[in-house]
């Protein structure tokens, strides 16, 4: 890792710079009431003040909706067509979070155990993370409590941290990130000496530990806990597609007429829907068992099988929630519970 | 694709039931009534069925214009299935202006099966209103969203 | 470069054969015949299969991979992919994904008894393991297959029925639900475990495998643990909802396991580890 | 124990509910709470903050099951049950509607005349946030509107919070999920977004009690809640101050309009 001290004045003539040289550069972009990342022209669009967004970076490399192959149907024959991974343009991910940043880790093992995504692949392989340390932080946040925090440098390229009024420390984990430093180089200052980043972080109390919840939930598939706790779900897919590492899709179909595509769009395990067959038999009949997968998946099955947890603690869930289902202080009961 | 709009021929799709309005339709062809070619009919039971989705769907299909007929009040076939629809009309309308969906591409009309004449000039008349307006870009445009650059919705 | 996994296969719709009322047996070629030589596949894998325009839908392989020059599916119209599937004539092209998942432990079988017990439209997902188990015939110890449907005209592969029932070497059971039968009906009348229980062979040295729908398989069980079968001797497939078919989607997650690549064969003692979402 | 929490628990200890659906304080709002046992009653609060109607739990059969239940109600609550009982989707011999005045005294409210004349007495101001939006947009003209709606909507990621959280939303099988035909792209589009909340609108109408559950559920804060508000509203003015329920499933021989030639 590479250090460095850059004038924070100078932070927007470097993304200037960026935004000239790079395709497409997604930033946090107020949007009503909200902030959101969207693609930016200039550094004046960036909502520099937005704690996070309320949808996840994830839609940088795992979009809402993209082509996986075109079909056209000619008499009996049927071509096939794949989009170009030239429509993938390189991409910044400009202002994120160290939420956001971790968020693509289980993405990744999700997408490559086993048979490799290549479309995820490639998405990602041109994305370049930079993220912003977090002064701040809400009563949802929670991430110190799942591995991460506001300063944690995984599957960040460049994390910059405002240290005062004046300077702030660019730390580059990757060649990609000194990519961009190469952009501007005359405004990054070796560092001269040791800076006390942590002092100026956000200062979140660990709750509990992961692998607590996860022995907690290993053991609780039958416990009357998940139908308490989702009780008052009302089973909308809010809290998955704006997770940083919900990755469950549903497979579809654009059709016009003889030409068309298949595309891959977000799906939610909340959603009666999900795993209900033709015959209208549901292995998951109800919110409580829908619930219980939510967390399970994130919490237990995925460390077991892929080595990752899926949650990073950013509180987006809570956050969209329409009815408060805080997952923070579920997990924190979970903690507390002697396997009931 | 758009000329200028002289040259414009709008693609009408006319949903119309079956008893009054096709009746109507096929009054004006028995009656070498010449009317405008850019009309393509759908031919329900009954205004009472035709489901709002259908004209949504029809302007995403490429529909620059829309055309919605049936039995005069008091006419319809089934008693009441047109009352039925001009209060869905009433309603859905002032939803799709409110929208700013472009309402003066959907003409709504009572035509019996004695009124070939009236078939004929409503056609002509939306035709001509249409190519006026042009073709309803704004919409299709939407439609084929992901034809659009991919990454702009990001 | 990795492929993009989920590019189908075109296959050229070969033969249909009409195997019951909504039973449709396609039979399939790789319009590509390299990809064809090149295809391989084990007793119970799935694949996906698309109607162009509808979608992807998931049905075993009923074909056996020993019979390696063509690949067969049989499916019941019910949802939009399988009524898409269901138009489409001999001839024309759809698409095909896999083999995925994993596959019946058939070289463990070698030297035993196998009893096959199907219900409805599960008989295609064990014809591929009752033909490929025939054409090694002299591998193997006694074959019983017990298989029921809701009437005479919900048996499918009529054809297969009718060749198992010739052989001397196959005990072939057939019954259909209590009046389901037809005044020439010549098999059993009853359900499948009703059936299974008078007819069940002796449990030593031999493997049970179980398809059909989840109540038959409920009531099944039971019958054969009654017989001594030995829950490690007892096979069945899952049928969860599938899109992507190679782990990804997150749909056929059962506990840790995801039937699209830990499955669809599992064996009883499988089953009772997993979480009961199946 | 304040008067609300005393009754509830008695409501509970004597067997006469088997659960009550009200409000508690959650992290950093008001939010709904199942409370099943007397111990819990003391987290019982009333107040009208609850972005949720809670209505929308009366129509959740694994929820509710066969049981009497009681329901701590405010205006939005009442409205949207009258309005579920106007559509058979409530048994009223197993809800008991409770409401809180501003001396925290209980009420049961035992009929639907009762209900009505709750809801007459305590209709509340409208809200000029919600107004003042609707007559910005009536003032734009429809290219502008359409700008304003097109670049809204596009935002809407799917997540379908706002049917989740309506109360009168309580169909078993939505349009949305209907594939054969597919009416509506089951994907983040803007053309399915606009079909989708056209439709939403479409089914309420007339129906809609104006409680804004939908907009209030929507993770982005999107202004869909004004769009069944205006139909509201418009409707009374197109169709008759008279009409009211679903309006679209009946009909009027004098229905008056001005576009059909």
């Amino acid at each position: 890792m590479e250090k460095y001290i850059i004038k924070t004045e100078q932070i927007d003539a470097w993304l200037k710079r960026i935004i000239e040289s790079v395709p497409r550069v997604l930033a946090p972009v107020s949007s009503g009431t909200k902030t959101e990342f969207r693609r930016i022209k200039s550094p004046e669009e960036v909502n520099n003040k937005s704690l996070t967004t309320t949808v996840s970076a994830k839609a940088a490399a795992f979009p809402p909706v993209e082509t996986l192959f075109k079909y056209q149907k000619d008499g009996k024959d049927t071509t096939l067509t794949e989009d170009s991974f030239d429509k993938y343009p390189e991409t910044v991910l400009w202002h994120a979070r160290s939420c956001d940043a971790m968020g693509f880790s289980p993405l990744s093992a999700i997408f490559d155990w086993d048979y490799k995504d290549n479309i995820y692949d490639e998405r990602r392989n041109k994305l370049t993370i930079v993220t912003f340390a977090c002064n701040q932080s809400d009563e949802c946040c929670f991430c110190t409590s799942v591995g991460g925090g506001p300063g944690n440098v995984e599957g960040s390229d460049i994390q910059l941290t405002m240290l005062n009024a004046t300077d702030t420390l660019v730390e580059v984990m990757t060649e990609k990130g000194q990519k961009l430093v190469a952009l501007l180089p005359d405004i990054f200052q070796p560092l001269s000496e040791e800076v006390d980043k942590e002092a100026v972080l956000a200062k979140i109390p660990v709750q509990f530990t992961k692998e607590e919840i996860k022995e907690h939930v290993s053991n609780a598939f039958d416990s009357p806990v998940w139908k308490r706790q989702s009780a008052r779900c009302l089973g909308c897919g809010a809290c998955a597609f704006v997770c940083p590492t919900c990755a469950c899709f549903d497979i579809q179909e654009d059709a016009h007429g003889n030409h068309g595509r298949r595309l891959r769009c977000w799906d939610a395990c909340g959603f009666s829907l999900f795993t209900q067959h033709t015959s209208g038999y549901n292995p998951r009949p109800t919110q409580a068992t829908r619930w219980r997968q939510r967390i399970l998946h994130k919490f237990s099955y995925m460390p077991e099988r892929l080595g990752v947890y899926g949650c990073t603690g950013c509180g987006r869930c809570s956050r969209a929630c329409p009815v408060d289902m805080n997952l923070q202080e579920h997990l924190i009961s979970i903690a507390n519970s002697n396997h009931e | 694709m758009e000329e200028s709009n002289n040259n414009f021929e709008p693609r009408i799709i006319a949903f119309v039931c079956n008893w009054c309005t096709y009746a109507g339709a096929d009054l004006t062809g028995t009656s070498r009534i010449k009317y405008a070619t850019n009309v393509e009919i759908v031919r329900f039971p009954c205004t009472g069925r035709i489901d709002f989705m259908l004209l949504l769907k029809a302007f995403a299909g490429g529909a620059d214009g829309i055309i919605v007929s049936g039995c005069h009040p008091n006419d319809c076939h089934y008693t009441s299935g047109n009352f039925h629809a001009r209060r869905r009309w009433i309603v859905f309308r002032n939803i799709l202006n409110f929208l700013g969906i472009d309402v003066q591409r959907i003409r709504f009309s009572w035509v019996s099966a004695a009124e070939g004449a009236k078939w004929a000039d409503i056609v002509n008349d939306t035709v001509k209103e249409i190519r006026e307006l042009g073709p309803y870009t704004e919409y299709k445009k939407v439609a084929n969203y992901l034809d659009e650059e991919a990454d702009s919705h990001e | 470069m990795n492929e993009n996994i989920y590019l189908p296969h075109i296959m050229v719709i070969d033969k249909i054969t009409v195997e019951a009322p909504g039973v449709k047996t396609f039979r399939l070629k790789f319009q590509n015949e390299e990809e064809g030589k090149a295809f391989q596949f084990r007793a119970g894998n799935f694949a996906e299969y698309s109607a162009f325009g509808e979608g992807e839908s998931t049905f075993c392989i009923a074909s056996a991979p020993t019979r390696k020059e063509y690949v067969e599916c049989t499916f019941r119209h019910a949802g939009r992919v399988t009524s898409g599937l269901n138009r489409l004539e001999e001839g024309q092209t759809m698409g095909f994904r896999g083999p995925f998942g994993n596959s019946f432990p058939i070289e463990e079988w070698k030297g035993k008894n196998i009893l096959f017990v199907a219900g409805g439209i599960a008989l295609p997902p064990m014809r591929c393991v009752i033909d490929n188990v025939l054409d090694l015939r002299d591998q193997f110890g006694d074959v019983t297959i017990v298989y029921g449907a809701k009437s005479v005209a919900d048996l499918v592969y009529k054809e297969e029925l009718a060749e198992w029932n010739q052989r001397s070497d196959v005990k072939l059971v057939t019954t259909v639900d209590p009046g389901g039968e037809t005044p020439d009906w010549k098999g059993e009348v009853g359900f499948v475990p009703n059936v299974l229980d008078s007819v069940a062979p002796n449990s030593d040295n031999t493997v049970a495998v179980v398809c059909g729908p989840p109540i038959m398989i409920k009531f099944t069980f039971p019958v054969l643990e009654k017989h001594g079968f030995k829950d490690e001797n007892i096979y069945t497939t899952l049928e969860n909802r599938m899109k992507c078919g190679v782990g990804k989607c997150g749909r056929c997650n059962v506990g840790k396991m995801y039937v699209c690549k830990d499955g669809p064969v599992f064996s009883k003692v499988q089953l009772n580890d997993m979480a009961p979402e199946f | 124990m304040n008067k609300l929490q005393e009754r509830a628990t008695d409501l509970l200890k004597g067997g006469t509910v088997k659960l009550i659906i009200g409000f508690e304080q959650g992290n950093n709002k008001i939010r709904p709470f199942f409370c099943e046992k007397p111990e819990d009653a003391e987290k019982l609060i009333y107040s009208d903050d609850c972005s949720t109607n809670n209505a929308v739990y009366l129509t959740k059969k694994e929820l509710i099951g066969d049981n009497k239940i009681a329901i701590i109600a405010t205006y939005k609550e009442i409205a949207s049950i009258i309005q579920l009982n106007k559509e058979n989707q409530i048994k009223k011999e197993n809800l008991m509607v409770l409401t809180v005045d501003k001396d925290g005294d209980v009420t049961e409210l035992t009929s639907f005349e009762e209900m009505e004349k709750f809801c007459e007495e305590n209709t509340p101001a409208p809200d000029p946030v919600v107004a003042a939006l609707i007559e910005k947009i009536d003032k734009m003209n429809r290219e502008e509107r359409w700008a304003y709606w097109k670049s809204e909507l596009d935002k809407c990621i799917r997540c379908y919070a706002c049917r989740a959280a309506c109360p009168l939303c309580y169909c078993n099988r939505c349009i949305s999920e209907v594939n054969c035909p597919q009416w509506l792209d089951p994907w983040k589009s803007t053309l399915s977004n606009i079909e989708w909340q056209i439709n939403r609108v479409m089914h309420m109408s007339g129906r809609c009690t104006g409680c804004g559950a939908c907009a209030k559920a929507c993770p982005l804060d999107l202004p869909i809640g004004i769009l069944t508000k205006k139909m509201s509203t418009d409707i009374k003015e197109m169709l008759g101050e008279g009409e009211g329920g679903n309006v679209l499933s009946t009909f009027n021989p004098n229905d008056k309009e001005n576009f059909i030639h």
